[in-house]
């Protein structure tokens, strides 16, 4: 097998750093896509953590502070070098969903974008924020229009062009629903033609391939720690300065101020201004360790191998009669089907029961996307480093005999 | 656990071929159940006659477990009486619930639909369609 | 010593349960109001979840994921137990500050409260919240006097009675700068008399009293894990179920949705429409376990315990001249105080390097209370159930030698 | 890492008495420093002479590292020439990130005080009054 790292460790023996598949040997984990395994560097972080560092950070002097502060802003450079932005850029957040609210808030707070667009093949985390904070604050909300599960970019020049007024598209690089990959470079190009700024959620694209932040001129990104080897609990927000800078708070309270009167507050400098409170402190040493751990490995052979078990698992499902795969054919490291005599979750439960294989059903947080594509919901198998094409093989089994068993 | 246990032949049976799927023209009563997070809805007619519920039919779209348990309660609750269809489906929620004791008679062979209660994903499958029916037997004062 | 628990285990053991007094068994932590150490149990129930039930929660119905709700559902419960709740009261969030900001949102939104009051005293989490979302949405912002470390409940009267509108008194169970603690009952009679609603902070009480929800009348509590062995990142909301059930969610996304259209969403029910996006469910696992450790304990002889450190650190610290405590005299857990010729940083820096004592020093997020007490900066030492009564004469004698080093 | 590494006699001898503390009634320039996490906040006062820098003087309330830096500074600033001070001042703050090299010649006695770096917490005390002063000689066009 041509699959193997920089220093020549097999992918296929990936699995072994894994605790969960020493635990149940027989797993096939396909819902990497809600969340991610842990290796044992991951799980190893957060005991250290716990035993050598534990302190809160930023406010003591103590020498248990001083180590658990190094280490947390240590865990944000990683984060900033892992999407080549700088660490002032890096706001800790508890995942993906704060880190668009947070933004969806302070953009409305702020006067100059009128209008939200966001496609109709969003997570909910990417579009309900957009189309509440549009009521609460009266800015216009364009639910842009989908093609199936993909974004035209006939729609998107036809919504964006001729604006008179600031707006943010906020669109996944990946969607979560079915895999499909946004042009990206391509829209950050029309969006700022247009006069407007685009938000990436990154919650399936980076976990999958290296970004480039700064090269990219986007100018947000969201991701979860827990879809790319974190832990649960921590992730990210990375803004253009200027923005962040200019932006105002979201949420008030410890680490996030400067001086503090009765009756008004000044702010810190970014990015504490964004954070509130005592952050996931032991999160983000683990987010440290799961990133390390992903620069361990050569990206491009695990951005390969994943591509490869998603056309074979594209080949093996569109072989079994009756089912239908509802993600692009290009669609990366998520595939998604329904079968038109299985209910999407008997599927999955006879797949956990009888296969261990462990797949995802119902509507992914996507429900105008399931709309989209005329079904209720569907199932969906997702792929990360530790798969296998063995694990491809035993899903289409399981599928077919699910089939023959419902039938 | 192995598949038979959730997946019966029972379930299966009353899934893919219930006598009481479909619509009542002339119901007296109707009510939708839904299930967001698996995008199943159910519909749920009724006619009465005479303090007691004559007919009892369901349509829509379901999982097994939520279509199965729709046909066994379609079964157990027609010629009952209202008072006692209420009973039947208290007892058959308080399948599902820690705190409650069930007179497990009452519900014949719907009985076998408590072995969900070890599925903690499926409760609201099976329990779907009676929710929606111990709404409708509620609002008749 | 008649230090024990239930079971008989003498208090002066409970060190040995934490991992962290193995590695530095010289450690004197009196740092425990900005963050508590963690027993074994609380760090193997997340290695424990992150090798065997490691999924996202509430959506899929393969076995882990099964298994990871159950545990998630199981957290929540044990949290309503231990404040005497039910579980559909408790929201879980990052920590007291997320709980805080998302109730000064929600009732910002709601058009019933023209008024938030919170004393001068209060951690910046507590006081910046409702001062920045009274400037946001209008509504009238009182910092209510205190007197020195205390307020008096003269004061509260005084404004808070003939109110005509819906106000809303948010103030510590316990202060984190002092350790002053409120008469709750009777704070609670005159709010609810005057027509107001009250919001406890409890990141300092909760970890240290059993407190009866219920039975307290309170309206809304606060808490944060960390603060009470369990691991950062999670946190509570605890609150009324007919005004939980009343106010408009504060952040979107996943898990909180019931149906989402194309211009307008409806939500789920409570709690689950407060908590938007994978909540830190690990952290939820280890605050389970931090819980059943404190339920191991006799929580009274535990408080009595803490109590008497306290008061000997009084008596210690009083007898040091040149050095001024600033906290009431039955403070609990807690004592603050500044030498008239040592820096607090420096006193703080020479006791963590000569005699491996962990205090803290700084405005402990609470400006307008050092404002209120005329300094700007204090030391603080804070006690939790592993420490000792020499960790108490380390102390004095650190400072005393501090004193002469500096002097 | 043992006190005497913090604390020196240095550092303690410049912070209980520096001959630099105090204000300066006809100063050219006035700055506050302030470390708000801290509580410290201190004010520069200097006064300028052809090009040169004649007098300064720190006032106010901080830890020993900062007021100790500060007295330090002054010490080594009285008498240079602005462009000088600059170079100074920004050698001094050098010895405190992580990819600037320093020409620590400049720096004299200050030097010593890059021990701090050691202490993470604390850098911000020791190039608190530097920060300031950094400020004030930039304005100066
Ligand atoms: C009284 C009080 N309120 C609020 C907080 C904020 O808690 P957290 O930082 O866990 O959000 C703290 C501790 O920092 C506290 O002591
Ligand atoms: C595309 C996308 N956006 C947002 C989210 C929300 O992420 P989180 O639940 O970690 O906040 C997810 C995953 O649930 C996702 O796949």
């Amino acid at each position: 097998m041509p699959l193997s790292n920089d220093s020549g460790v097999s992918l296929a023996r990936i699995k072994e750093d894994f605790p969960v598949f020493h635990e149940y040997p027989g797993l096939v984990y396909l819902d990497n896509a809600a969340t991610t395994h842990k290796p044992d560097t991951v799980i190893n972080a957060l005991v250290s953590f716990y035993t050598r560092e534990n302190s809160n950070v930023h406010r003591a002097v103590h020498r248990l502070a001083e180590r658990a502060t190094v280490l947390f802003e240590d865990a944000r450079r990683a984060v900033a070098d892992f999407v080549n932005a700088v660490p002032e850029q890096v706001v800790f957040t508890k995942g993906t969903t704060e880190s668009l609210n947070l933004l969806a808030y302070s953009l409305s707070l702020s006067e100059e974008f009128k209008t939200f667009i966001a496609p109709q093949f969003e997570h909910h985390s990417n579009f309900v924020p957009w189309q509440q904070m549009s009521r609460r604050f009266g800015r216009e909300f364009i639910p842009l229009e989908i093609n199936g599960a993909e974004l035209e970019l006939d729609t998107l020049e036809r919504v964006i062009s001729n604006r008179k007024n600031g707006f943010v598209l906020a669109v996944s690089g990946l969607t979560n629903s079915t895999g499909f990959k946004l042009p990206i470079r391509q829209v950050v190009d029309m969006v700022h033609k247009s006069g407007g700024i685009i938000v990436i959620d990154g919650a399936q694209l980076i976990p999958h391939e290296p970004f480039d932040f700064e090269d990219s001129m986007v100018d947000f990104l969201a991701f979860s720690a827990h879809k790319m080897l974190g832990p649960t609990g921590i992730g990210a927000l990375v803004g253009k300065r200027e923005l962040l800078e200019r932006l105002p708070p979201f949420a008030f309270g410890g680490e996030m101020i400067d001086r503090v009167d009765l009756h008004d507050t000044t702010f810190a400098s970014i990015p504490q201004k964004f954070e509130a409170g005592t952050p996931n402190i032991a999160g983000a040493t683990g987010f440290l360790a799961a990133i390390d751990y992903l620069n361990g490995l050569n990206r491009t052979i695990v951005a390969e191998h994943i591509e490869r078990l998603t056309s074979l698992c594209h080949e093996e499902l569109s072989s079994i009669p009756g089912l239908r795969i509802l993600s692009p054919e290009k669609s990366h490291g998520i595939v998604s089907f329904v079968h038109e005599s299985v209910h999407p979750h008997d599927l999955a439960e006879f797949l956990s029961q009888n296969f261990d294989v462990a797949i995802r059903s119902g509507h992914h947080c996507a429900q105008p996307q399931m709309k989209g594509l005329g079904i209720r919901s569907s199932c969906r198998a997702s792929f990360y480093i530790y798969n296998t094409v063995e694990d491809v093989e035993v899903l289409a089994k399981g599928i077919r005999n699910a089939v023959r068993w419902f039938g | 656990m192995s598949l038979d246990d959730l997946y019966t032949d029972f379930i299966l049976s009353h899934s893919n071929s219930s006598p009481h799927k479909g619509t009542l023209e002339d119901a007296d009563l109707r009510e939708e159940a839904r299930n967001l997070s698996c995008g199943d809805e159910l519909e749920i007619f009724m006619a009465l006659d005479d303090g007691r519920i004559s007919h009892v039919r369901f349509d829509g779209h379901g999982c097994a477990i939520s279509v199965a348990s729709a046909s066994v309660m379609a079964q157990l609750l027609e010629g009952k009486e209202i008072l006692r269809a209420r009973e039947i489906v208290r007892s058959f929620l308080g399948l599902f619930s820690d705190d409650e004791v069930v007179d497990e008679t009452l519900l014949d062979d719907a009985v076998v639909l408590k072995q969900v209660k070890r599925f903690p994903m499926r409760v609201k499958c099976v329990t779907l369609a009676w929710h929606a029916v111990e709404g409708m037997l509620k609002d008749l004062e």
